[in-house]
Parts: C-alpha cells; structure tokens; sequence
C-alpha cells in the first residue's frame, strides 16, 4: 500500500487504503491533514440501456500506470494535497465489485475535493482502460461518453 | 523496428493484438514518416483495416503518451492504436 | 446505522459505514449506485495560526439534527442520490480524532461528488456547532471563516 | 412564557446557558413582540450584555430554525442567540 498508484486484478480493501492514508510513511498518524476525500467506483445493475451482469477491464500494461501518475501529478501540482492514492482494477469483474478507488487528503476539504473529482475526470479520459460489459442483450463495449469529455474540459475554464 | 498495438473492439475488429514493422525494410512503410502517414498505410491491409482505422475517434498514442497524427516516427518507437477510454 | 443522521460523541467507523452505504435495507448489495464519495473531516494539528492539542465541540442540542435533516433533504431534492449518511461527532476530541463523515451514493459520480461538498459547505455555516481549540496558547473558540461562507454561496450560482 | 438559549463564547461571556422569560408578566418585556426587540430589552441587563448581544455576527434562531430580527415571538417559543457556527 506504499505505491501512490496500482494497476491490479485483486479486489481493494476501502478501510486499509483509509487507514493508509492517514497514517505517514513512518507510521505516525497524518494530523497534518483535516480533509479526506475517497471515490469508489463499482459495477452498477444498469448501463447505457441494458441490464449489465459483469464486465471484463482490459488495459494497455505500462501506458496505463504512466497515464495515472501524470494525472495524479498534475492534481498535485494545482492544489496542495497530502496523500493521494489511486486503485484500478483490470480482468473480469461482476456485479457491484469494486473498480476504481481514489482518495486524497489535504489541509482543507476543498482542495480533497477537487483533486478527487479533477484525477476521476482525467482517468475517465486519459487512462487506457476499456470495459466491454455481460450485458442482457450479450456482450458490448462500452460506448465512451460525451459528458465525460465534457466533465474534464470544465477543469480548463476553472 | 516499431511495435504497433492494438486495443478493445479494435484488437477485436482487425484480430490483431500486435505487429511489428521494419519502417526502413518493409517495402510498403518505406514512405511512412509520421503516425498519420502509418495509419493510412495500414488501412490499405483491406476493406476491413480501412473501416476499422477509418474511425475519427480513433486514439494514437507513441511511446505511451497520446499523440496526434504529425508525430515523427523512429525506430524503436512503440505505437498504439485504440477506442476511446471507458474505464473508472 | 440505519438513521441517516447522527450526532454523537463516539467514534464512527468508515469501514463499516462505507459497507452501510453499499447494503440495501434488507441487505442485499446496492448495485443500483456504481459511484460512493466519502468525506472525513479530523482534528488537524495547526489552525488559524497554532498548533492545536486538542478540541471541544458544542452543539445545540435537537436544533443540530434539524439542521443536518434539512440539509441532507436540499442535497436529496437537487440531485438523484442513492444513500446520504452524516456524522458529527461532539464532547472533547484529541489530535487526528475523526469528526465528520458525510458518506453519498449516486448512479453517477458527479451528483455523488457535488451532493457530498454540497452537504459540507451547507453544514460548515448551518450546523449549530461550535468548535473551542486548546491550542499552544491556551483555549481558544475557534473564529467562523469568509471562505466557509462562499463555498455555500457559490452554489446559489450553479 | 419562552426560553432563550445562549451558545459557544456568547454563553461564556454571558455565564448564562438558559433563561425563561414571560413576556406578558415579566414587565420589562412586556412591550417586545419581535426577535430583535428581545435582543435590545436582553441588551439592556448591564454593559457586557449590551456588548455581548451587540455582535452584529450573532445568529438568533426561534424553535431551531435561524430566522431575521423581524420574527414576532409567541408564547412557547424556543429562542436562541449564537456566534457563527465552527463544525465540521
């Protein structure tokens, strides 16, 4: 739990990566820190008009961790964080497993939000993962979405 | 020698996860200087790589950062090509 | 913690409230939801100019519920939400103490983001709470800040 | 008869957690019929009250619910006077 960033087919520990993040790399606990902000990601029952039963997450090894720590890297370089942390699963996932977790603290809960919300919106874009779901009428790829792309390019106007 | 890749429903599409190419030796890529310039000759293979790299929305990527078309290629270089992103 | 609202004086447990979020009331899994953001706010060590040992936290009693309840219904009526949890923790807390948990499921992560800061901003300027520091020099009520207040403000604007 | 409450460093300065009033009997109140009217008459009681109470910070909520000066009061009501919250 030492790596910022993992790439990996196992299931993810929500309490863990909590503790983790409040505690320092000397196993002191993190008081610096007021604000912890964590996203979850899972497989939901329903996706662009059809029911989903599980999904298969390919990605392309090695792009993909340099993708994250570009876009963890920008989110430091904008607000001050303390920790930050992201997970992303790949293989065959199924109903509300998790995918993806993000967590960050800082000083004040605003920058926590933000960073989150802003490395959510990068991943969504600019890591290469691709899900194509188990779905009622077989399976699909996943169509990406407008309201992604245009989630991230309100971080531009900000 | 550079590496191509291919993702997702375009792995699937082509049936092709991967190819190598010798730009100085492989008599068809012996013109290909930029990404662009390879993905048009590419898409000559047949019918269906021109459809499947037809696709405007369509993500390329050199040395595992996205790029756009008038990327110079040189040896060594690993491309990729692939959908747009659906993961998180 | 099947009451959405809680002000106590014991310690909560993210872990168990993060699994709370996901079960449904006859425990199934909630796999409507695929987004979960969480919000824990802690005792941090240096504040409006010291270094702080510890806090009290006053509330008003009855008033407090009213007011998270009231908050947590605007959150439910602006955007689709899943489960809404919050917990506030009063008495006398030490360094890296846990506080506040705000804990929001959505079908889609940005109602799931906007709701939990909403709830944040909201509670930081309507929650009849009041936090007295002890701090490295003395005891001291904590100062309500200008930037609390327009974080809520900018969302009359959205 | 209504109860005033006082919170945080307003109830320290103060030393008064609770007080009941009954505004037709109690004859210095019996002329405040709004919220801000309680404040003035309350004000009055000596200077640190008048200082106290003149915060132009100050929330005032009726029965748990923050409202403005211009609140008529009633019989039962919950009052209470309190400095900008710090939760969270």
């Amino acid at each position: 739990m030492d790596e910022m960033i993992s790439v990996q087919t196992q299931d993810f520990d929500m309490a863990a990566e909590y503790q983790a993040l409040l505690t320092n790399s000397d196993g002191t606990s993190n008081s610096n820190d007021g604000a912890v902000v964590t996203f979850v990601g899972l497989v939901r029952d329903y996706n662009q008009g059809n029911y989903v039963e599980g999904l298969t997450l390919e990605h392309y090894p090695g792009m993909t961790e340099k993708a994250l720590e570009g876009i963890v890297l920008q989110a430091k370089q904008r607000w001050p964080l303390g920790k930050v942390r992201v997970i992303h699963r790949i293989g065959k996932l199924a109903l509300s497993d998790q995918i993806v977790f993000v967590g960050v603290t800082s000083k004040h809960r605003e920058a926590a939000f933000e960073a989150t919300q802003f490395i959510m919106d990068y991943l969504k874009n600019d890591a290469p993962f691709w899900k194509k779901e188990v779905t009622n009428i077989g399976e699909r790829w996943v169509e990406a979405e407008d309201k992604d792309v245009k989630a991230q390019q309100r971080w531009d106007k900000l | 020698m550079i590496k191509v890749l291919f993702f997702a429903q375009l792995r699937e599409s082509l049936n092709c996860d991967e190819l190598t190419i010798n730009l100085s030796s492989d008599q068809a890529f012996q013109s290909v200087k930029t990404l662009e310039q390879l993905r048009e000759q590419l898409a000559k293979t047949d019918e269906n790589w021109q459809s499947s790299l037809a696709n405007g929305k369509l993500l390329m990527a050199v040395n595992q950062t996205i790029v756009d078309g008038s990327q110079v290629l040189k040896d060594g270089d690993e491309v990729a090509f692939f959908p747009p992103v659906t993961g998180g």
